[in-house]
């Protein structure tokens, strides 16, 4: 386990957690941004280089942006009168430690029958090209039509009423 | 002769890392590319900048700066030492861990641009396999910076200017990268070095180079449309907007962090255009075939050097759009017509060699240029404003 | 400990972090990054078992990963825009508000 | 004796056999027409029945000719028409009617006699408000009457014969409104009813026995040899052979009808109806039925007879009816009713011709039976005439001197008077009774029945003079002057008495046409006739016997018309017998005394077995269900109810629970999610543990 993976992993959960805990919505998406960036750093340390790329320039170009938008048009920025966290934090927190509890059990408790040190796959974009056109040509239309309708919808739902209906 | 000459930069950097042991050799080598890349842009911005103000000023009739230096060419030192010295002023309401890091964000990102751009013959930092969409990755975060910016500083006009600048560059991103995936697919490949392999041939001593082709004409034209929306300039530079937004989301930046912003603007500007010459001009090849004993990375300036021309040319000549008009312009005419390069470019491929593609391919693109061009903007005519004002 | 378990144990861990926003957080759109990380967490497993797995050439794992991304753009994007929405009728973004579906 | 030629059956029915079914219709289908009606249609009515009545007439009298056309040829018509009324099963009902010399002679009288009393009745029921039903159900009586006369088949002959009980039911008891005819039409219908209960068990067991319920059917009928015989050889109770025990029970049932001995009872109390039902039904028609059915059904009497001799079941047919010729001549003397009188003399003369039917076959029988429909319906009209005449006045101590204000109801009544007794020569009551008498003196059994029928003979004639002695001679002891009725009275009257004279000729020892007629005997006229050997003694006989009751009442009652409270001369001379012959000799008492006591004992029994037995059963099942119930309603509440509404709510209680889950917020949804998944993820790596 290279110093890089633990670098880079820190700085993935560090970006995560101050997503999840800081007050200032604004900063708390800064934060995912930092996140998104460290998990394209795992997939190129992973030798996904497409993958990570495609999550550079969708995550931290599309999604970061349009978070922050969201959060300038829902006034979001100004801190919250009434706190941060919903009443019942606590149980959510019991939640997602218990759930953690049992992730990291399985993992670890499978840990000695995951495969070990493999080769690193050489992925060039013609191979994935290839792989889009050929195995995968019906995922891609789908996912095609899905974002198209995504684009349609998110524009219709947030888009502005007309004036006097309100 | 002209071997060495043209690869000059490469034995040079293998020379000097032959000193270093072993081990050490190609991270030094790395290292001591990123270091002559993070030297000479920032003197051609020193330069560049001397240019555009010199040039600006020839067009509209008047000097320019000839005060410092002979004709002024130490103008852009004397304004380095001037943005130095400023003392940096940060709003009190500002945010200040977001409004320090902006600037850093924004420049990093677009030096990462030049990794991957093939300056001449194997002189690119990182021949990466899927460099164009590295290079686009990077591109993609400069908004983000562009926000963080405006936002921080507290300041309606720098959150509206902002505003203005990540819409932009959001609108024109699509087209950007839809006219560039034409030249991926005719060359098949999306890396950068490939792509100007493919264009580096000759027929009668005239290159290969995509501008050449209608679908690659067109692809260029787009381009350089989009690229000057992405980088904030001239026609498009709505962020700015001295007369009604001061300066945009840099007004609350004063002193190293203003120079910064200043430094990033005319980087991207740099690096697109390079991506701009590597993609249609042919990179590093010569545009005639005599001419191919020149060093390769000389032609690749050159190209560079002549769209940053065309900026500051358009900069001087061309008044600035409505933000409506721009938004209109992207969504409704330039994206429609890269889409529909896209179609050409398919066309072009798969109908063989000959004239008849060049016929087809020709008409489609008049056709659409002139029919969208006609119908698309007359319905934007200038009705009277409605102003709406935020909830 | 074996790099895979390595990566399965941070993506759990990002995961875990998620949900636990998600749960606790009062701001939808907090919420929604936190299923955002969610899905980032789930991208990372899928590239680790492609990583380690055994047909790497068979590109299943990353293909996932991204369509998955392209995906999880889709639903951010109409995530968001219905947030908006409740927040310009319902003028808040604070979730315990938005109880009007009681059963 | 007479030699009979052979039978030649007609086979193919002639047309007018075809239609012979419409003699009997069109009557029953006026009466209905007649019963739609409404009451103030009185013309209408007595136009229809009359006009009915008169085609059937019609229709008879040319059915008659054509029998007569065939007699004078030497064929003894025998047309029959059957057919299929119900198939049930393998056996198939039928039903059929008959043209032979008994049916059509049977048919003239009864329509003739019906259409005069029609006519007479449209004057004396005018001032009855029920005028239309009245006719209505003379209509159907005749009807009724003519279908017995033409009936082929036992099922047929039986079904007219319960309508005519009905109709005469339904007629004397006329004027319901008076509880006396009410009882009195009750009491006729069950009297009769009990007699058809034997008729029914002698039909049945003729049908089971035979096979076939048609008399005749081209010779596979019930009356034809091929069945007789099989009959005979059936050895029933007491000695009799089938066809016998078959015959004394269909005789039960004409006894009933007839007003025999012992079903005599509600003969006199059917007088309470008006008049002309008494004329019709009590004295021509109905009465007849029952020696019509004996006389149809003669052949089983007489099956198994050697030639000359007699059946049991014959000579239980004269002793029944010699007694009750005498019995009821006695009670006939001591009655003070007009009508009553008649009643009991109409008895007598059945007796007479069952006597007659019982010794000297069928034609005696009927013949006697023809002339006293005449004579005795003239007499009843008569008797109706002088009742309107007297203002309704039936008692005869209150009448009296009415041959003055009633000649032609006198001169009418005196030749009915003089028939009935037996005047010699010149009426039909003095031939048709002689034959019957001659008839007894051939009888082989015993002489007893001649001396009975003699003494008989006295009786009648001392009853009839005593009653005109009564009503028409001596001074009126009524209270209002009586007067002459109308012509549509008399002329019937009239009629009846031509009849009652004419009539004699045909069964004379000279020339016994009717005898050959019904035996289907070629007949010639000759006076040898008289000459058979103790005929003319025997004819001296009856005629002094007639004088001597004659002379004896007229000496008695003559013109004295004693005033009505002063007892009567007889009574005054034996007061004792006297009594018990008004009282008719307590055989009402009788009944009441036995009869009527068990009656009333077995239905205290049946109340008895009701109540308690059945009733008993029935509570004990209600007090089970009752319990039943209770265990019921006790398993419902505690133990149904309990379990299942408890585990209702339960589930109702579990259904909020669960609704509280609802917050309505998305976060709870979220964690009950993710705990969902740590459950599945825990249960999915402890199932996969082995």
């Amino acid at each position: 386990m290279s110093f890089v993976f633990y670098a880079i992993a820190g700085l993935t959960l560090a970006g995560a957690l101050a997503a999840v805990l800081l007050k200032n919505t604004v900063h708390c998406a800064l934060a995912l941004t930092v996140a998104f960036a460290g998990l394209a750093l795992l997939f190129l340390e992973l030798d996904a280089q497409f993958a990570g790329f495609a999550q550079i320039l969708v995550y931290i170009g599309a999604v970061a942006v349009l978070v922050v938008f969201a959060i300038l048009l829902t006034r979001g920025s100004e801190t919250p009168k009434d706190g941060v966290y919903s009443r019942n934090w606590l149980a959510g927190l019991v939640i997602a430690a218990g759930v953690f509890a049992v992730l990291g059990w399985a993992v670890l408790g499978s840990a000695r029958s995951l495969p070990h040190e493999t080769a690193a796959p050489t992925v060039t974009v013609l191979q994935i090209g290839n792989a889009l056109m050929s195995r995968y040509v019906l995922p891609l239309e789908i996912v095609a039509l899905l974002l198209t309708a995504a684009l349609i919808g998110a524009v219709i739902v947030a888009m502005h009423e007309k004036e006097g209906q309100k | 002769m002209i071997e060495t000459a043209d690869q000059i930069f490469v034995l040079l950097k293998h020379w000097l890392v032959g000193f270093l042991p072993a081990g050490w050799q190609p991270v030094a080598g790395v290292a001591l590319s990123v270091v002559a890349i993070i030297a000479f842009f920032p003197a051609l911005f020193a330069l560049t900048v001397w240019i555009e103000r010199k040039g600006l000023g020839r067009m509209q009739n008047r000097i320019g700066p000839n005060r410092v230096g002979p004709l002024g060419i130490l103008q852009p030192v004397a304004d380095a030492i001037k943005s130095l010295t400023k003392e940096d002023i940060v709003p009190l309401s500002a945010d200040a861990a977001v409004h320090f890091l902006a600037p850093l964000l924004l420049v990093a990102a677009v030096f990462m641009g030049f990794a991957v751009l093939p300056m001449g013959r194997n002189m690119t930092l990182v021949n990466m396999d899927a460099g164009l969409l590295f290079y686009f990755a990077m591109g993609a975060s400069t908004e983000l910076a562009v926000f963080m910016a405006g936002w921080s500083s507290r300041n309606k006009y720098s959150l509206l200017g902002a505003m203005r600048a990540v819409a932009q560059m959001i609108s024109y991103e699509v087209p950007l990268l839809m006219s560039s995936v034409a030249v991926v697919m005719m060359t098949g490949s999306l890396s950068l070095t490939k792509i100007v392999a493919a264009q580096n041939h000759y027929t009668w001593g005239l290159p290969h180079w995509y501008i050449f082709t209608p679908w690659g004409f067109a692809g260029f034209v787009m381009y350089a449309i989009a690229t000057t929306a992405e980088t904030n300039r001239s026609p498009f530079d709505l962020p700015e907007g001295e007369s009604e937004l001061v300066a945009g989301y840099h007004t609350e930046y004063s002193g190293f962090k203003f120079a910064l912003f200043f430094l990033g603007e005319y980087l991207a500007m740099f690096s697109i255009s390079g991506l701009g010459a590597t993609l249609f001009l042919g990179g590093w090849s010569a545009p005639f075939s005599f001419l191919g004993w020149v060093p390769s990375w000389i032609w690749f300036f050159s190209k560079l050097m002549l769209s940053i021309f065309v900026f500051i040319w358009m900069r001087g000549t061309l008044p600035r759009l409505r933000q409506d008009q721009l938004m209109n312009f992207a969504w409704k005419f330039v994206l429609p017509l890269t889409l529909l390069n896209l179609l050409v470019a398919a066309l072009w491929r798969f109908l063989g060699e000959g004239w008849e593609r060049w016929v087809v391919c020709l008409a489609i693109l008049l056709l659409a240029y002139a029919f969208m061009g006609r119908e698309g903007m007359r319905r934007g005519h200038l009705g009277p404003r409605r102003y709406r004002y935020a909830e | 400990m074996t790099p895979l378990a390595g990566y399965l144990l941070v993506a759990a861990l990002l995961f875990s972090i998620g949900l636990a926003g998600a749960l606790t957080r009062r701001n939808a759109i907090l919420v929604l990054i936190g299923i955002e990380l969610m899905l980032n967490a789930a991208n990372l497993n899928l590239i680790a078992f492609w990583r380690y797995g055994p047909h790497p050439e068979a590109l299943t794992g990353m293909m996932f990963a991204i369509f998955s991304i392209a995906v999880a753009a889709a639903e951010a994007a109409v995530g968001l825009g219905l947030v908006i929405q409740i927040h310009r009728h319902a003028h808040t973004t604070d979730l315990d508000q938005m109880n009007r579906m009681k059963g | 004796m007479q030699e009979t030629i052979s039978f030649t059956p007609q086979l193919t029915a002639s047309p007018i056999t075809g239609i012979l079914w419409l003699i009997p219709a069109v009557p029953m289908v006026a009466s209905g027409v007649i019963a739609l009606l409404k009451q103030p249609k009185r013309r209408t009515a007595s136009t229809l029945a009359i006009g009915s009545l008169s085609f059937s007439l019609l229709l008879s009298l040319i059915a008659f000719g054509h029998v007569v056309r065939d007699w004078t040829l030497g064929i003894a018509t025998r047309e029959t028409v059957n057919f299929t009324w119900i198939q049930v099963g393998a056996a198939n009902v039928d039903l059929g009617w008959v043209l032979d010399p008994l049916s059509a002679v049977m048919m003239v009288m009864v329509a003739l006699v019906g259409l005069l009393i029609f006519i007479y009745s449209i004057e004396y029921m005018k001032h009855d408000e029920n005028f239309t039903r009245f006719f209505c159900f003379m209509s159907l009586f005749a009807g009724a009457m003519l279908g017995v006369a033409i009936a082929n088949s036992m099922l047929l002959l039986f079904m007219c014969w319960e309508l005519v009980g009905l109709t005469s039911y339904l007629l004397i008891g006329f004027w319901y409104q008076k509880p006396a005819a009410a009882a009195a039409a009750k009491k006729a219908f069950l009297t009769t009813r009990i007699g058809d209960v034997f008729f029914l068990l002698g039909i049945v067991w003729l049908f089971a026995q035979t096979g076939t319920l048609l008399f005749y059917n081209g010779g596979a009928g019930s009356l034809e040899a091929g069945a007789l015989g099989g009959l005979l050889a059936q050895p029933a109770a007491w000695g009799l052979t089938a066809a016998g025990a078959i015959g004394l029970l269909i005789f039960a049932g004409a006894a009933g009808k007839s007003g025999q001995l012992p079903l005599h009872v509600w003969l006199p109390d059917a007088m309470e109806g008006p008049t002309p039902v008494s004329a019709l039904i009590h004295a021509a028609t109905m009465v007849a039925a029952g020696v019509y059915l004996i006389a149809r059904v003669y052949p089983l009497m007489q099956a198994g007879a050697l030639a000359g001799g007699t059946t049991t079941a014959l000579t239980v047919v004269t002793w029944v009816g010699a007694s009750t010729a005498v019995f009821a001549a006695l009670i006939a003397v001591a009655q003070n009713d007009i009508k009553r009188i008649l009643a009991y003399s109409t008895i007598s003369q059945l007796g007479y011709m069952m006597a007659g039917l019982g010794m000297g076959g069928v034609a005696v029988g009927m013949f006697h039976l023809i002339t006293h429909a005449f004579f005795k319906a003239l007499l009843f009209l008569g008797a109706g005439s002088v009742i309107h005449g007297c203002h309704e006045e039936q008692d005869i101590r209150r009448m009296g001197g009415l041959k003055a204000d009633m000649p032609l109801t006198f001169a009418t009544y005196g030749i009915g008077m003089l028939a009935l007794c037996g005047f010699p020569l010149l009426f039909s009551g003095f031939w048709s009774k002689d034959g019957i008498l001659e008839a007894a003196m051939h009888w082989s059994v015993a002489k007893t029945p001649l001396y009975m029928l003699v003494f008989g003979a006295l009786l009648t004639a001392f009853y009839m003079t005593r009653q005109v002695g009564y009503v028409f001679f001596g001074f009126n002891r009524g209270s209002k002057d009586a007067h002459e009725s109308p012509e549509v009275m008399t002329v019937p009257l009239v009629v009846l008495a031509f009849f009652a004279m004419a009539l004699g000729l045909i069964g004379t020892p000279a020339w016994p046409w009717f005898r050959g007629f019904l035996d289907g005997r070629a007949v010639g006229f000759d006076w040898h006739g008289f000459i058979e050997p103790g005929l003319l003694a025997l004819m001296a006989t009856s005629t002094v016997v007639v004088f001597v009751g004659i002379g004896l009442a007229w000496r008695l009652y003559g013109d004295q018309s004693p005033k009505p409270t002063e007892p009567d001369v007889l009574e005054a001379a034996a007061p004792l017998p006297w009594g018990w012959l008004r009282d008719r000799l307590y055989v009402d008492e009788l009944y009441g005394v036995t009869v009527i006591v068990f009656y009333g004992w077995w239905a205290r029994v049946a109340e008895w077995l009701d109540r308690r037995v059945w009733g008993g059963a029935v509570s004990g099942v209600a007090w089970a269900f009752g319990l039943w119930a209770q265990l019921n309603r006790f398993l419902d509440n505690n133990w149904v109810d309990g379990g299942f509404d408890k585990s209702c709510d339960e589930l109702a209680s579990g259904g909020g629970l669960l609704a509280r889950v609802q917050t309505g917020r998305v976060q709870t949804y979220l964690r009950l999610l993710a705990l969902a998944v740590v459950a599945l993820a825990l249960m999915l790596i402890w199932s996969s543990r082995a």
